[in-house]
């Protein structure tokens, strides 16, 4: 019962954070809205028992994307236009597809139930036989780099290209790096000090994330994000231009693509044991350790790109030709 | 209906809300931020159904432990994770595209940016045909 | 050992090679990657559907996962035709890229390009060769965010490019989100992702009402992702104002790629036995091919910019390949997948004849056209010859096409759509011959100084008519390849 | 040579022509020399296949199969042979007025106007040895895509304007009917040959015939059935040897031959006349034939008059097919052939007239017969023929008809005959009569002005004989005298044609 009350609590408070979103016209605070909807959902997903899902969704939703969105805004604009065309067909076609899924749930299995479909085909092979065929105990990392690992590369070749497709948009426009210190927190000495303190726990636990994945939530992605996080605060405070020097923006291209090449790269090694594409089994002397190996390593790659892009797509749109300057706020 | 159905079935409802609240933040706003954001809580929305059917009553995380206990389903869990990426990857474009389109239209606005675009059209169809 | 891999070989190679690509610091060498890389493909596509045709399907298991658990690869004539298709346009289209790109995009994304549009084309090839529901979004995703970074790549010749790639991104995106919900759907009153299995599955799920609304929302989301009238607003300034190599790219393989995997959900997944699925041809398909074929026309007549007139005509071309599915007949079905091939020869022509106008002015409009019958003859030969085709003139593919489109209606007994289907290529008659009008009995204006474009464009334009032509004449391979196709779909045997 | 080599020389003679004409286009007279081999040699083969067939030979040939089923190849039967001999014949002589008429008027862009004349007789050539619909339906669009530059051939914007007409008319019916009907009779039967007999009787329902002939006629837009008949008035701005091509040689002629082969080798002329599927098209050519024939005694330009006589003198053609009796297709096509031969005369004597005084109206030809003995004369004989008076061979068909008619019962279909063969004399006879007997000798007619470069100005002059040049004069003294030929050779055309008409 108390599990049932959360749940309606959080989704109530999903629907009042979407409806203020919707009537805010103050960008800055739809921006802020979005990412308590994505820190909520987050909590939902916990209470779901999707622990690694919420923990993407925290570094995703209200990390990356909210920084990302507040540097947008610096460089456009802050407030939205008043409404200016009619809104009854949006309405009309969203309130028909509503009705629609409300009427698609009236055959759906109940919430929680155990004899659903989805919980007595296909996944409890998963369940059952992680511990033999992989021998790792988070079946979510299992099943995300072995059992589905081909999505998992698809997954990465997606953020690469998004990160190349933002070099390719933003590129052009990137202030080149002038040698000027364009400091936005020169003064702010507390924050200087506390983010020096702070950037060597949030790598190692980057790190952490990253080779714990097999064992707890967490995983290349979630370890990608994390270590981005580290530049972008090291930035944030510092400055862009030291966060280039630290790391340039040529080398951050190169592990972009070296990530994605790992990954690949680890599924052709299988060839030449005769085993087909991504059947990490061949890389051990057993199948498990082989298994095991092959997760460590096309995590790791995972990690390299996913970094890499939330580095390079900070770098492209903080080098934008107007800075962000935190008197703006 | 009974009430179980009912509780069975409103974390979906309000799933449902909460994605067409999103959808409906995408195609009835203009301005190109907020349309982002829509996405994203549809996509977030989305991303809560899935979760939604992987779980067991009384199951916990599928992380094994060594004793015999009720798992969540994984599945949903590895393919929104694929999802999340996707949704951020769009993300990133969408606002890329956003600072484009600001720097060559001095306009976040669909409607306005939509108007210059047919005023150029016009513009050009007249002094090609004058030609 | 190469052959079993070919399956994975073929998209692994573009994979593998895009991030390879983006070690390249000069675009001569990321062009040069990119067309090995694709002739390669081209070369396993070719080697894959003569596979199929010899021995019926192939599976392939990735990580050697059975199927259900795993994610499959199965290849059988629907798909192998499709990768051939995409394969061999996105070869066709890299000689004349070169120059084309090196005018259209700025210097300093040149080498980035190929690396994209590798991207784009191993998404494309992802989509079609899986046979994983799930799979098929996560690469359709990774094309479709290629295609709205190579769209918006127009901007440094029409800033309008911006826009449209966000349109697209977008609409593109909702669609992609209602596919993702319809999979969703479906896998919960399944529990499986695999399309074979699905299939099995969904037997005995005919009333299911969540079952049901999957149906719905995937077919709306591949609609909007393959610009089913009226989900088609994005796509006539995406292809307006993308680059000329990337508009030849997009038009002749995107589109494709979703209705393949239009078909594969309707028929292979749904099945004919799922009785929404007739209801849903003949209510829905059926009226928006009609509605696109005419609104579609009726709209290029009246535009002023060729590419974008062409752009209408797609949409109404890919009314022409809906209708077919909405017969629901090996006929229908095999004007479907031949119109798929042809139409990428033909559109592919046509367009890259206007990529090189634009080359040459700047712009290819009705107006920048005029007298260039004289000043490129070439290039405006090419645009007859795939002009001609896209009318149905007898001996281009396009000919082809419409026969069998009628055939099939007719077929069904519902002649009045055979008349409507000539009806539309009837308008299509109006606006290729505004372009041929004005290029050819027009006098160019004063002052205006053009040349032939540079043969890099012209051999390939060439290579293209010289394929609507001889797949015109002699459409025997296609026939055969596009019916066994139709009869895998339907279920029907050979 | 085989049969199958000869039959497959017959389209590789113009195409070769085609590409000569093309690479000697800088010589003007090797490139002529070149346009009249080809005519005389693609004759030469064409008669070579007559005897053939006279020996009792079917040469055929499969070119190529292009879809499963579906196959380009050519065959020769007694109907397409007569076609092929018309077409191949008239080429020469067109050829030759062609060659004086565009030097006489020095005409630009010659090299292109004989290229598409060469291909226009390939087309038509095609056209009559198409084994089967499908191919008859390629080269008929052929036909249409390759004459469209001759009628645009002067380029000004009424030749443009009249292009759009020709070419959105004749390729909006092919492509939007005839299409749909070769399509449906391919669903039906699952083949296209031609066979004797047809090849509907037994897979379509008796009720839904008629709809599909009705594709069929309308979608032969170059038999110029009302309401699908403005191109070929249209057409009318395009030179005088294009006219005299699409109205004798090939293009009108081609249509009306397709639609004899559809009522003969698809439909059958029992399964036609045992429906009663062409019943309405008998009304509908009627209409047109009288319709037609009305329109033209309105009109003074001498080429539109024309023009509308042809219109309504295919009709006959198609008049003869929706007979359905055995008389009924022997008159038609007894018809391509004698109106070809009248007609050509006819647009021959116009081009020449125009050629010698660059008039075009008919109230400005009075007395210039008597300038223009030889070309009046032809125009006469000509006009007699599609009159269809003895001793000229139209007059053969005419009775072919009316005996069809006679035998169908329709009696009164032998009026519709009567009373348009009245017509005929009274939009034709009445230039002649003119040219020979109007005006005074003291000024051209309503002091109209005379276009530049005419040669006859003033009264006195016109006592003198002024004729066109020669090459234009040959030409319709040639054909008029085939007119009468006709006449007495007709029993050798009948016995050509009988096997077709008989069961």
């Amino acid at each position: 019962m108390i599990d049932t009350t959360i749940n309606f609590a959080l989704l109530l408070f999903l629907a009042a954070t979407a409806f203020s979103i919707l009537r805010r016209t103050t960008l800055f605070s739809v921006v802020m809205l979005s990412g308590v909807f994505s820190f909520v959902s987050a909590l939902l997903l916990v209470h779901l028992d999707a622990v690694d899902v919420a923990f993407t969704e925290a570094a995703v939703g209200a990390g990356i994307s909210t920084v990302l969105m507040l540097s947008t805004l610096a460089l456009t604009a802050r407030h939205e236009a008043p409404a200016s065309r009619s809104r009854a067909l949006p309405l009309i076609v969203v309130f028909l597809t509503g009705l629609a899924l409300i009427y698609g749930t009236l055959d759906m299995p109940h919430f929680g139930d155990p004899s659903a479909p989805v919980h007595t085909h296909v996944a409890p092979r998963y369940i059952t036989a992680t511990a033999t065929e992989i021998g790792i105990p988070n079946i979510v990392t299992a099943v995300l780099a072995s059992y589905r690992g081909f999505d998992t590369l698809g997954e990465t070749t997606v953020i690469f290209t998004a990160g190349i497709g933002v070099l390719l948009l933003l590129a052009g426009t990137i202030r080149e790096p002038t040698g000027l210190r364009i400091t936005a927190m020169d003064h702010h000495l507390v924050l200087r000090v506390v983010t020096k303190v702070l950037i060597g726990p949030i790598l190692l636990f980057a790190l952490y994330v990253q080779f714990h994945g097999d064992y707890g939530p967490g995983g290349g992605f979630q370890a990608g994000v994390i270590f981005a996080a580290a530049f972008i605060i090291y930035a944030l405070v510092f400055g862009l231009e030291a966060a280039r020097r630290a790391v340039p923006g040529r080398a951050v291209r190169w592990i972009l693509a070296a990530g994605v090449l790992m990954y690949g790269g680890v599924g052709v090694v299988s060839f030449f044991f005769g085993k087909n594409y991504l059947d990490y089994s061949a890389l051990g002397a057993t199948a498990t350790a082989g298994q095991h190996l092959g997760i460590l390593l096309v995590e790791f790659g995972v990690g390299m790109t996913v970094s890499a892009v939330m580095v390079s797509t900070y770098y492209a749109f903080a080098g934008q030709n107007r800075p962000i300057g935190d008197e703006e706020w | 209906m009974s009430l179980d159905d009912v509780l069975g079935l409103f974390n979906y409802w309000m799933v449902i809300v909460l994605m067409m609240t999103g959808l409906y933040i995408v195609v009835s706003r203009g301005n190109l931020v907020k349309k982002i954001v829509g996405l994203n809580i549809f996509q977030t929305s989305v991303f809560l159904l899935y979760i939604s059917m992987g779980k067991v009553s009384g199951g916990t995380a599928p992380i094994l432990t060594g004793k015999p206990e009720v798992y969540s389903n994984p599945l949903p869990h590895v393919l929104i994770l694929t999802a999340i990426v996707v949704g951020v990857a769009t993300t990133a474009l969408g606002l890329a595209l956003v600072v484009r389109i600001k720097n060559a239209y001095g306009s976040i606005e669909e409607d306005e940016i939509q108007t210059m675009d047919l005023v150029a059209e016009s513009e050009a169809e007249t002094t090609g045909h004058r030609r | 050992m190469i052959a079993y891999h070919l399956p994975i070989l073929q998209i692994v190679v573009p994979l593998i090679a895009a991030p390879l690509s983006a070690f390249c610091r000069r675009a001569g060498m990321a062009w040069y990657l990119a067309l090995i890389i694709c002739a390669a493909s081209f070369a396993i596509s070719v080697a894959l559907l003569v596979r199929v045709l010899d021995e019926g399907h192939i599976s392939y298991l990735l990580g050697n996962w059975a199927a259900p658990w795993g994610i499959e690869y199965r290849i059988d004539a629907v798909n192998a035709f499709v990768l051939l298709i995409i394969s061999g346009m996105g070869t066709m289209v890299l000689p004349y890229a070169r120059v084309s790109i090196a005018d259209e995009i700025e210097p300093h994304n040149q080498a980035l390009f190929y690396t994209c549009y590798l991207l784009c084309f191993a998404g494309l090839l992802g989509m079609v060769i899986t046979g994983d529901a799930f799979n098929a979004f996560v690469f359709m995703e990774i094309s479709s965010l290629a295609t709205y970074v190579l769209v918006a790549l127009g901007a440094k010749r029409d800033r309008r490019a911006l826009s449209a790639a966000f349109t697209y991104l977008v609409m593109g995106t909702i669609g992609a989100t209602f596919f993702v919900i319809g999979i969703g759907l479906v896998y919960m009153v399944t529990g499986t992702l695999n399309m074979a299995d699905l299939a099995a599955r969904l037997q005995g799920l005919e009333q299911n009402r969540t079952a049901l609304v999957a149906f719905a929302f995937i077919v709306t989301g591949i609609g909007l992702k393959l610009a089913l009238f009226p989900m088609h607003l994005w796509l006539p300034n995406a292809y307006a104002f993308a680059p000329s190599a990337v508009t030849v790219f997009i038009a002749a393989t995107a589109t494709k790629a979703a209705v393949y995997l239009m078909l594969r959900f309707l028929f292979t997944v749904f099945g004919t036995d799922y009785n929404v699925l007739g209801l849903t041809l003949t209510y829905m398909f059926t009226p928006l091919a009609l509605a696109a074929m005419f609104a579609a026309s009726t709209v290029a007549i009246f535009q002023f910019e060729i590419k974008r007139m062409l752009a209408y005509s797609s949409v109404a071309q890919l009314g022409y390949t809906v209708l077919g599915i909405s017969f629901a007949s090996v006929t229908g079905l095999t004007a479907t997948m031949i119109h798929l091939f042809n139409h990428a020869l033909m559109k592919g022509a046509l367009f890259m004849a206007v990529g090189a106008i634009v080359l040459r002015h700047g712009a290819a409009t009705i107006d920048s056209v005029r007298g260039l019958g004289r000043t490129m003859p070439w290039t405006m030969a090419a645009f007859v010859a795939g002009g001609l085709s896209l009318i149905g003139v007898p001996l281009t593919v396009g000919f082809i096409s419409k026969w069998y489109l009628v055939a099939a209606s007719l077929e069904s007994g519902r002649w009045p759509i055979a008349v409507l289907i000539v009806l539309s290529s009837l308008i299509g008659v109006i606006y290729i011959w505004r372009v041929i009008e004005a290029a050819y009995l027009e006098k160019p204006p004063e002052g205006r100084t053009a040349r032939e474009a540079p043969l890099s464009m012209l051999i390939p334009t060439w290579g293209l008519v010289g394929a609507n032509i001889y797949f015109g004449i002699d459409a025997e391979l296609t026939s055969r390849v596009a019916g066994a196709a139709a009869r895998l779909l339907l279920w029907v045997a050979p | 040579m085989s049969d199958a080599g000869l039959l497959t020389l017959s389209l590789l003679i113009p195409l070769a022509g085609a590409l000569l004409i093309g690479l000697t286009g800088r010589h003007p007279n090797l490139r002529e020399s070149v346009t009249l081999a080809t005519a005389v040699l693609l004759f030469a083969t064409v008669v070579a296949l007559l005897m053939r067939l006279n020996a009792g030979a079917l040469p055929a040939v499969v070119l190529h199969e292009v879809m499963p089923g579906l196959s380009l190849a050519l065959a020769v039967e007694p109907l397409g042979m007569m076609f092929g001999l018309i077409a191949s014949g008239l080429w020469i002589v067109n050829s030759i007025y062609s060659i004086g008429y565009m030097r006489g008027n020095k005409e630009q862009h010659q090299t292109r106007f004989y290229i598409c004349f060469a291909i226009a007789i390939l087309a038509a050539v095609g056209v009559a040895f198409a084994a089967n619909m499908f191919t008859l339906f390629i080269f008929y669009e052929v036909l249409t895509v390759s004459t469209y530059p001759l009628v645009i051939h002067k380029e000004t914007p009424e030749a443009k304007a009249s292009g759009r007409t020709y070419l959105g008319l004749l390729l909006g019916t092919s492509i939007g009917l005839q299409m749909v009907a070769i399509i449906w009779t391919w669903v039906a039967t699952g083949t296209l040959d031609f066979t004797k007999g047809g090849i509907l009787d037994g897979k379509i329902a008796a009720g839904v015939a008629p709809f599909l002939l009705a594709l069929y006629m309308f979608g032969i837009g170059k038999a110029a059935l009302m309401p699908f008949h403005r191109w070929l008035p249209a057409a009318m701005v395009a030179p005088t040897p294009v006219s005299a091509l699409l109205h004798a040689v090939a293009v009108v002629k081609a249509g009306v031959f397709t639609v004899m082969k559809v009522a003969v080798y698809i439909f059958g002329v029992d399964f036609l006349a045992r429906t009663g599927a062409a019943t309405w098209l008998m009304w509908v050519a009627a209409f047109t034939l009288l319709t037609a024939s009305l329109v033209a005694l309105g009109k003074d330009n001498l080429k539109a008059r024309l023009a509308y006589s042809t219109v309504s003198q295919l009709s006959y053609v198609t008049l003869g097919a929706a007979l359905a009796t055995s008389m009924g297709v022997i008159g038609g096509s007894m018809q391509i052939a004698m109106h070809a031969m009248g007609k050509i005369t006819l647009f021959f004597c116009a081009g020449a007239i125009y050629t010698a005084t660059h008039k075009t109206e008919i109230s400005d030809m009075d007395g210039l017969g008597r300038a223009m003995p030889f070309t009046y004369g032809a125009f006469l004989i000509g006009a007699l023929s599609i009159i269809g008076l003895p001793p000229m061979g139209g007059s053969w068909s005419k009775w072919y008809l009316i005996l069809a008619a006679a035998d169908t019962g329709h009696l009164i279909m032998i009026g519709v005959l009567m009373v348009s063969s009245l017509l005929n004399v009274a939009y034709l006879l009445p230039v002649v009569g003119r040219g020979f007997f109007a005006g005074s000798d003291a000024a051209p007619a309503h002091g109209a002005v005379p276009a530049a470069g005419a040669q006859v100005t003033t009264g006195s002059r016109l006592r003198r004989i002024k004729e066109a040049p020669l090459f234009c004069v040959i030409p319709p003294c040639l054909t008029a005298a085939g007119c009468v030929v006709l006449f007495f050779y007709a029993d050798r055309l009948y016995r050509l044609l009988e096997p077709i008409a008989k069961p």
